[in-house]
């Protein structure tokens, strides 16, 4: 069990209902205080009762944002574990059930745990998951007050006995794992020991909100579409205090163009979805590229095509993004990797909106969006936004012809001028024209800030040491933990990495980047076709060798990673 | 702003897209004439349009305009609202665009009951894309897709809005300027949401549905008609002998969507940005 | 087809997604006996559905499904009984669905009255994806959307129905499979677009709007209701003081979409190729 | 004047509700009869009544199906047309008009023709038109009486009186055309007298629904939007006869879903529409790749972004048709460039659509469904159309594996079995499955078909001889008649041709068409960024060296291809 030492995964598997998640947030808090670092992720059914879900908590020795396949500590609550996470088992993995639940696969690997006794002591079923988080603690070697107070703040609200009772399953669980063999107690990594107060833990979602938060959105109307409702949910949490405007749309049409009304009128605007309701707002992009009105529009990627599976992660999206709307203009696309990137790119939406006057996408997925990790308070930057109005004099022209194509953006009831937008194609004005020349001028003057754009997009993150690798690896969104630490497990100077956080536009020397053509290229995406890998290669005009594909709805872990770039390095050296 | 008794007035040479005889003129001298007496400033009036010709109504004022896409007024409008309710935001569409293409937002936009007045040119006809049914448009009129004639029951948009309690609904006749004025006049005035279905002739397109016939089928409400009563209301939509004109229904006692929702006074555009105290506090629950 | 006896019945292994003590079981149940009492034939059923809790339920029936997009399933549904009017076509899905997403097609369903059930599993909530706020959840609900509480006005989508003159109207409640099973019944046999709003506790989501909740703010209709009266039934429609259950409105003279439109009774599927003659013929027309 | 030889083109200009499209319309057949051929196209704006709008009727030698810029002769109607159309006159252009409402351009070339006073003799001036029609046919020496046969035909409906009306103001026309001088009587290309019999005059739109009515189409639910109207009303016309349901949604979602419940019930469904339209469609499209039901969206293109300019052409939404929807499936696009190719693609693409069961776009443009000429009844092909469906046996299950991923098409109400379809991630019976496993296997069964799908696709049209050129000149759609007519105009063996009528997937060989990057690839289109430049170069890795491309609403004239080509085939011998 050497790996142990700087790396520990635990699983948790229960039917929705259960209170699988309720162990991970109990556990996290109290490992972190522990020093330990921590980074969860879960996966879970579209469904509210039944089925079978699970989360991971791994402790590592250093900060880490991504999950591995290996499970060294599984609890499990339903008989559908052992078929759904088997594979992930190794011969040391200590589990945690009931047989009666469990089921046939019953082995060696398993210990007895009652963990329903113990809820009925407690005071009903609906406590096996706290008597569970009793029991990993005393496996882990972790006070159970760290807990109990943490349970007693929580729980507080319910009353005394609700508190009592939690504290008592948890307990049970506690006296019950303090008596295991110590050969059933796993060495975890050393704590880290690092001051709690310089680092925060949230999830993927969060820190969007608080990128746009950042950025100064107060306006968000959106339709409730997994798994892009958490941002509008975060949002309307704080909306009292920072000010926000929060409207559940009837639609996903009505959404966006509600948020280009709102942002017409000087808000900055935003909508959340997933690609079934960015679908709906395509019209509503078009309109934004045609009356250059700034939207940020998060689209939270799943399981297509159609209602797919609504729980699970793809980043089958980007060619949708790339392409939405009828008719051309400009636009931009963002997919942070990690929490930094999700607070800082959200921000650069929003700034980039409303300097660009353009509809800018932030695509992000189900695993980004719900993996828990830490970051340090330092890190976290607040981007200068510009203003992006001006107030009007008595001949303002909302598209008057200037040298960028950006006409200073005026709003209605800000200065004497009046403000026309129109989604015909319209003159300086904003009235309707019929002009080829206009439509000429305006199709230009749409079109010009690509260049600009352009020249500011975002670099890619280099892994490794790309100058004197012969292979590099691209990826993009939620997939840079996985090739951090999968080059970093691989450990070979020949095989280095990108990662992109925004997709369009690419950087000018792109090409540059991955060598010009004397490099082997290899994508990593969570979709079926490569989109990015053929973006890719048509803006750089660069092969793209090899694509890591998977669109099962699950992430990449780890290990799979490992294995196919093993695999790609040992065959390049052959 | 050309001048402070013509403020809406657009420059004499502007090309006025509609066909001479249409109802459409006479509507925009009627919602002229109810802006011009309400006094309202062009710079806090927002018109918006889908798209149609009776949606490029607000091309022919000088006025802040969102003509935005087919169908899609309503929920543009509630952002502008949203995002800063010292605009006055009037709506002004075809029955196409409202009723059809936008009849969700029609529905939900009444459940809000923002501030804002809809009004509706009712031509019973897709005019702009050449002739084909609309949703009001009457049974058995044949077009060069309705052939056999239409076969839908008209969209009845009083009664729907009456169903869901919208707070002010009435009818107004192109044919009868001064009264769509003075109609149009009172929804503006009106806190919430106001809707006005103004019947407007296609001289080009609707055949069946012309100034005679809307002037033998629409006739003025009973005397004792009581406008609070929503069931008579209902009932005075529901005729189909002769369409009333008039207020069917006004309800002072919905509260507004801004009010209830408690949208200040300043509007979004002069938000500051968020203070990094108020930031880091927000960073602390993270903790 | 498993047994003549239970022809609707899926194999016994299957997993039912919804939560224990959920309303949606109970309306199943009602819509499996109405289905088991009509005699219909599963071959010539076809259950429509959106994305939903609600929506799953033709998942749970051995029959011809179109489960389809989220607020879709109406159209879905006019589709497939203009492609093929010997098919019997039963809409279920959630209020969401039908009335927010789907708010559209509602209306227009109605319009057209093409002859299918929609049966609404009205939950006032989105259960699925986790308890934001529906069309029809009653003010002030609090939820992690609506945190200050729902402030629009619900849905009301009987009164809506009436207001476009819905040939049949009515309401169910799932604590009383009995009568839904029945109302379901007389929906079916009804020629015609018959909608029952069925009232279904989420009892994970919605603790406002609990079984106690609706068995105390439920009412049967009036003895002196009388269901060919759409003002009367409006009157009821209106009613929130308690929501009366049972059949609202019923009128059996709408003709229906099918017929009007001139549908013939040879499915689309059997149609033969367009002969040569014919074809010739066609172009004809253009030497 | 050598030129009018074998091509003459006149112009008729007027405001909307003068109506132009009449003249046009009583010329065409008249000059038909007299044994030329013609080509015709129109112009128009997003109004009703008044503005500027004008027709083209060009004669020529030899069959035409593209416009020239160049006017021999214009017949204006208001005082817009010198503006609007002045760039295209020559110095030998016959101009008919009222010097009053000319305006201030009144030069040598124009005829004062008192058509207002001709209106008025005959009844009023609704009958400008009609008289205008008489001058033409005198100018050109047509005898009158083959009109006013078929004006007494046409009006036969609307009583005696206003049949004479019309022959009367053709009269007076015609009696004022035949006293020209004979240098205001233009040569007219030599008449072909080709057998009337053997062939048809019809717009893109008609092709289009022959098309559809040749494959059995025999549902269409749309909702109106310019120019995709055009098929909805031709098919309606032709429903009774055809046994086509017809129905007009409520809005384009409406549209797509009814058209996938009628095909899913086994219906031969299409829809049609524009860009904005389609942008609603896309949850649609991406629901039928989902549910593997086979459904035809055509598009008419129209210039974007939002509603744009309603009445013109542009080929801007390739890359939307390309990517529409979230996730991924399968696809094909076809796009037309003749009236034989829209009636053999239409057909083409209910066949696809049918035995691949996945959703077919048609995508053409404004020019090409306005634009009127002939085709050869002989070169009208019938394709043989495989039934779609089976009939189910009692175990029938829709979504059964095979080694191509199709499984035979069941519908319900035809046989002994039942069938689901669902937008969730299904299993072989068509219910929600949460497996990741399949998931698999279903991506892989809904993409597989790809394949066999590219080995079948279209071979582009080749012009010229693309061996020993130097230059290939590539575009798609409605451009295939402009770049034929100005490849023979420029009559350079170094340069030659191809057209795409299918633009995905490509043919496999794209790259070798292309001369493997031996030959200067040259892409024309109406759009401002290239938008099958791009799709060309990602799929055959080929790069583009220029992009010739529009997007002002006006299609390509011969001339500007011929200038450019000329260009870039000077610059290549020096
Ligand atoms: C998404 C979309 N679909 C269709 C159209 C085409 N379209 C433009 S206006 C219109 C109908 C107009 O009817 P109405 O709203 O009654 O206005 P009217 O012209 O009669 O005044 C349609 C269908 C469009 N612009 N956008
Ligand atoms: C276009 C689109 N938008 C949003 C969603 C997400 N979604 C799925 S079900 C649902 C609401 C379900 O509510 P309801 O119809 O009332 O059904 P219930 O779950 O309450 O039975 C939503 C918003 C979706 N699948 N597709
Ligand atoms: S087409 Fe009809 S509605 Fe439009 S301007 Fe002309 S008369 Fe008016
Ligand atoms: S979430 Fe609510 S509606 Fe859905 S199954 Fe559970 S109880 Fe029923
Ligand atoms: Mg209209
Ligand atoms: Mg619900």
């Amino acid at each position: 069990m050497q790996e142990h030492q700087d790396d520990f995964s635990m699983v948790f598997e229960g039917a929705a209902g259960q209170g699988v998640q309720t162990i991970t947030s109990l556990l996290l808090p109290v490992l972190r205080k522990s020093g330990h670092h921590v980074f969860s992720c879960m996966e879970y059914m579209s469904r509210i009762r039944g089925g079978s879900n699970s989360t991971e908590i791994r402790l590592t020795g250093k900060p880490r944002r991504t999950y591995v396949s290996r499970i060294d500590l599984l609890l499990s609550l339903t008989p559908r574990a052992y078929e759904r996470l088997h594979e992930r088992l190794h011969e040391h993995t200590l589990i945690f059930a009931e047989e009666e639940k469990f089921g046939t696969h019953w082995d060696s690997r398993c210990i007895e745990t009652p963990l329903g006794r113990f809820a009925n002591e407690a005071g009903g079923a609906v406590y096996s998951n706290v008597s569970a988080v009793g029991v990993v603690l005393a496996v882990l070697g972790i006070p159970l007050e760290r807990c109990t107070d943490y349970l007693r703040a929580q729980f507080a609200g319910k009353g005394e006995e609700v508190v009592e009772r939690n504290i008592r399953a948890a307990q049970l669980g506690y006296e019950f794992g303090i008596q295991l063999p110590a050969d059933r107690r796993p060495k975890l990594p050393e704590p880290a020991h690092e001051n709690q107060r310089d680092s925060l833990m949230m999830d993927g979602t969060s820190a969007l909100g608080i990128g746009a938060i950042a950025a100064g959105c107060n306006f968000i109307c959106s339709y409730p579409m997994s798994p892009g409702t958490g941002v509008l949910t975060f949002l309307a949490a704080r909306a009292k205090g920072f000010g926000i405007i929060v409207d559940q749309a009837e639609d996903e049409i009505a959404a966006i163009n509600a948020g280009l009304g709102a942002s017409y009128a000087g808000a900055k605007s935003m909508v959340t979805t997933s690609g079934g309701g960015f679908d709906l707002m395509q019209e509503g992009m078009s309109l934004a590229g045609m009356i250059e009105t700034p939207i940020v529009v998060h689209i939270g990627q799943r399981p297509g095509p159609a209602t797919g599976l609504p729980t699970r992660t793809e980043q089958g999206d980007l060619d949708l993004a790339l392409h939405a709307g009828h008719g051309e203009f400009a636009r931009a696309i963002f997919a942070p990797g990690t929490l930094i990137e999700a607070i800082e790119t959200m921000q650069r939406a929003f700034d980039t909106a409303q300097r660009y006057q353009i509809p800018v996408v932030v695509l992000s997925d189900q695993y980004l969006l719900d993996a828990v990790s830490t970051i340090r308070v330092d890190e976290i930057k607040r981007l200068p936004a510009k203003p992006g109005i001006v107030e009007t004099g008595k001949e303002y022209k909302r598209y008057a012809f200037t040298e960028s194509g950006l006409t200073p953006r005026g709003v209605p009831g800000f200065g004497a001028g009046i403000v026309r937008v129109d989604s015909d194609e319209h003159d300086e004005e904003g009235l309707i024209t019929e002009s080829f020349e206009m439509r000429r001028r305006m199709m230009e003057k749409r079109l010009a800030r690509l260049q600009t754009l352009r020249n500011e997009a975002l670099r890619p993150t280099v892994i490794g040491n790309p100058d004197t690798a012969e292979i590099i690896t691209v990826c993009w969104g939620s997939n840079r933990g996985v090739l951090e630490e999968a080059l970093e497990r691989l450990d070979d100077n020949r095989v280095a990495g990108l990662h992109f956080a925004q997709l369009w536009p690419l950087v000018r020397d792109t090409a540059g980047l991955l060598g010009n053509g004397r490099k082997k290229i290899i994508v990593i995406e969570n979709n079926a076709q490569g989109q990015f890998a053929n973006l890719l290669h048509r803006e750089s005009g660069i092969d793209v060798s090899r694509r890591i594909l998977k669109a099962t709805g699950e992430p990449f872990s780890v290990e799979e990673i490992v294995e196919k770039l093993t695999e790609i390095a040992h065959g390049q050296s052959t | 702003m050309d001048s402070p008794l013509e403020p809406f007035v657009m420059p004499s040479d502007t090309d006025v897209a509609w066909c001479p005889g249409c109802g459409n003129h006479m509507v925009l001298k009627a919602v002229r004439g109810a802006l011009d007496e309400l006094k309202i400033e062009p710079e806090n009036l927002v018109m918006v349009s889908g798209i149609g010709q009776a949606a490029k109504a607000p091309q022919y004022l000088k006025v802040n305009m969102f003509n935005g896409l087919h169908g899609r007024a309503l929920p543009a409008a509630l952002g502008i609202r949203l995002a800063n309710r010292n605009l006055t935001v009037v709506v002004e569409s075809g029955d196409g665009d409202l009723y059809g293409e936008g009849g969700n937002h029609f529905l939900h936009a009444i459940r809000r009951n923002f501030d804002i007045t809809i009004i509706a040119h009712d031509n019973m006809i897709y005019g702009l894309t050449k002739g084909q049914a609309s949703p009001t448009s009457q049974r058995c009129m044949k077009t060069p897709v309705q052939v056999g004639g239409v076969n839908l029951e008209p969209f009845n948009p009083l009664a729907v809005a009456l169903s869901l309690d919208a707070p002010f609904v009435a009818r107004a006749f192109a044919g009868n300027i001064e009264q769509t004025r003075s109609i149009i006049m009172e929804a503006i005035r009106f806190k919430g949401c106001a809707i006005v279905d103004v019947f407007q002739p296609c001289v080009v397109f609707n055949k069946m549905n012309t100034w005679q016939w809307f002037r033998e089928h629409t006739c003025e409400l009973p005397e004792k008609h009581d406008p609070s009563d929503r069931l008579m209301a209902m009932q005075q939509a529901f005729r189909s002998d002769k369409f009333p004109l008039g207020i069917f229904y006004r309800n002072e006692n919905r509260e507004t969507y801004e009010d209830l929702a408690g949208i200040g006074a300043s509007p979004l555009f002069r938000q500051t940005p968020v203070s990094d105290e108020a930031f880091s506090a927000m960073l602390e629950t993270f903790l």
